[in-house]
């Protein structure tokens, strides 16, 4: 006997405007995958910034790029990935930064990285840059 | 004051952005933020929070962030805003917070 | 200059429980293609009438399958099409039946259809049974 | 009576029926559905009113409904259910009507 698994894809166009298309997919599928409300709304987080930061440094806002998110589920993990054809980079060389240093140099970002770290429990990237580039995000159903 | 309702996220965070910009514009250094109404908020919302601050308290002015929820005040959390942001239960309590201690000390 | 096209895909597993994913995410994009309030509550019904047929005729409630939603919208029009790999039906054959004799033969369906096209502008049916079944509905946008 | 509470779809319809099938039962034909809290209804939940209506009226009862928002009532009017089912404003409205007219006259 195999797992059931399900597999749910949503592809839309690169735009801000429908981060609140792709927090509604995921929260949805967390809760089915029975996810309680509180890891309903980390998942909706970490899919958030994973997706606004594709929207903004993959595609540097070009609204004609599409974001796929792809969750798939089974009784023991849901996995979410989310997929962009943009520019890449290197996540390691992304330093993490304290908000103490980042209010000082009057930043107004640098923390969404962290909160996906922190708020999923596997977190790996495969860049291939301007062909594929995908976070794979795991969250563990504790049942 | 201001008021948020519904979400705080990259999509929204510009307008809200601008409305703190006005504030300060018409030397309004003494902001209450209130998040009674705020259902979510990502860290494009927190970014607007971290932008201003410096400014503000170098003017002798400071925000004070009132009615988060659970599920908002998580997200605070998380990234440590607690320590370098007053965050407070309520409206008054922001009021009173200005008399008590204008700026925050961090 | 051609029209910026808006392209929106949703593909859930062939399961009733996906039906409030599947109307949030046409609500969500027919509010944003300017539509009133009252066209969206009929965009909604519309396509979940027409999944609804899909997972129970054209899959039999095989929840192993796939129901695809694509969303289309430029200043004209939003085009919905339900793709699927199901049996097929002939459209053509399915006679169009009053509300009083269905209660009279106490049946408990048959109005799918019929509220599919009285909610659309446009209703088109390819079907190539087993391959490719696409449902294509067209809602005109009055500005 | 029944009250029903969020959205009527083919995933939700079964529960439902099974609450009607239920009533009819234990032998209780006045059938009141108070649908001031359903948000949405599909074909599959219009469904449910028709299945069971026939049995009920030769029975000597009924189904009343109340309580439908526009968004509902929409639904119900294009379909031509005004013509066949007693749909009323509230639910005093439905007690009042299985006084006055107990099994509708179609
Ligand atoms: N998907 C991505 N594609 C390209 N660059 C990215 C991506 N995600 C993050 N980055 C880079 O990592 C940096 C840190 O990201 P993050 O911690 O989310 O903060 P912010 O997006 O607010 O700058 C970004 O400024 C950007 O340079
Ligand atoms: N996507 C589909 N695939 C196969 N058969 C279909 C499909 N849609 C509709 N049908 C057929 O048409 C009939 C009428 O559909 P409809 O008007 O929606 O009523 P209902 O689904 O309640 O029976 C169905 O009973 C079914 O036989």
């Amino acid at each position: 006997m195999t797992a059931i698994e399900n597999t749910f894809t949503l592809d839309v166009p690169s735009s801000t405007a429908n981060l609140a298309i792709i927090r509604d997919f995921v929260t949805r599928i967390a809760a089915q995958a029975g996810l309680n409300e509180v890891e309903v709304g980390q998942l909706e987080l970490a899919v958030d910034e994973a997706c606004a930061n594709v929207i903004e440094h993959a595609y540097g806002d070009d609204k004609t790029k599409q974001v796929m998110i792809r969750a798939v589920f089974d009784e023991d993990t849901l996995r979410i990935h989310v997929i962009d054809t943009g520019q890449g980079f290197d996540p390691t060389q992304i330093p993490q930064q304290d908000l103490k240093d980042l209010i000082a140099k009057r930043k107004t970002g640098g923390l969404g990285m962290r909160l996906i770290k922190t708020l999923m429990d596997e977190v790996t990237y495969e860049i291939e840059p301007g062909r594929k580039n995908e976070l794979r995000m795991v969250k563990k159903l504790r049942k | 004051m201001l008021a948020l309702d519904g979400f705080l996220d990259a999509h929204t965070a510009p307008e809200f952005e601008k409305a703190i910009q006005d504030e300060i514009d018409a030397d309004h250094l003494q902001l209450i933020v209130d998040c009674s109404k705020l259902t979510y908020i990502s860290s494009a919302g927190l970014g607007v929070f971290m932008g201003f601050i410096e400014e503000l308290r170098e003017r002798g002015g400071d925000i004070k962030i009132c009615g988060l929820s659970p599920k908002v005040d998580q997200v605070f959390e998380i990234l440590g805003f607690h320590a370098l942001y007053d965050i407070v239960p309520d409206v008054p309590a922001a009021v009173q917070r200005f008399t008590d201690a204008p700026v925050k000390e961090v």
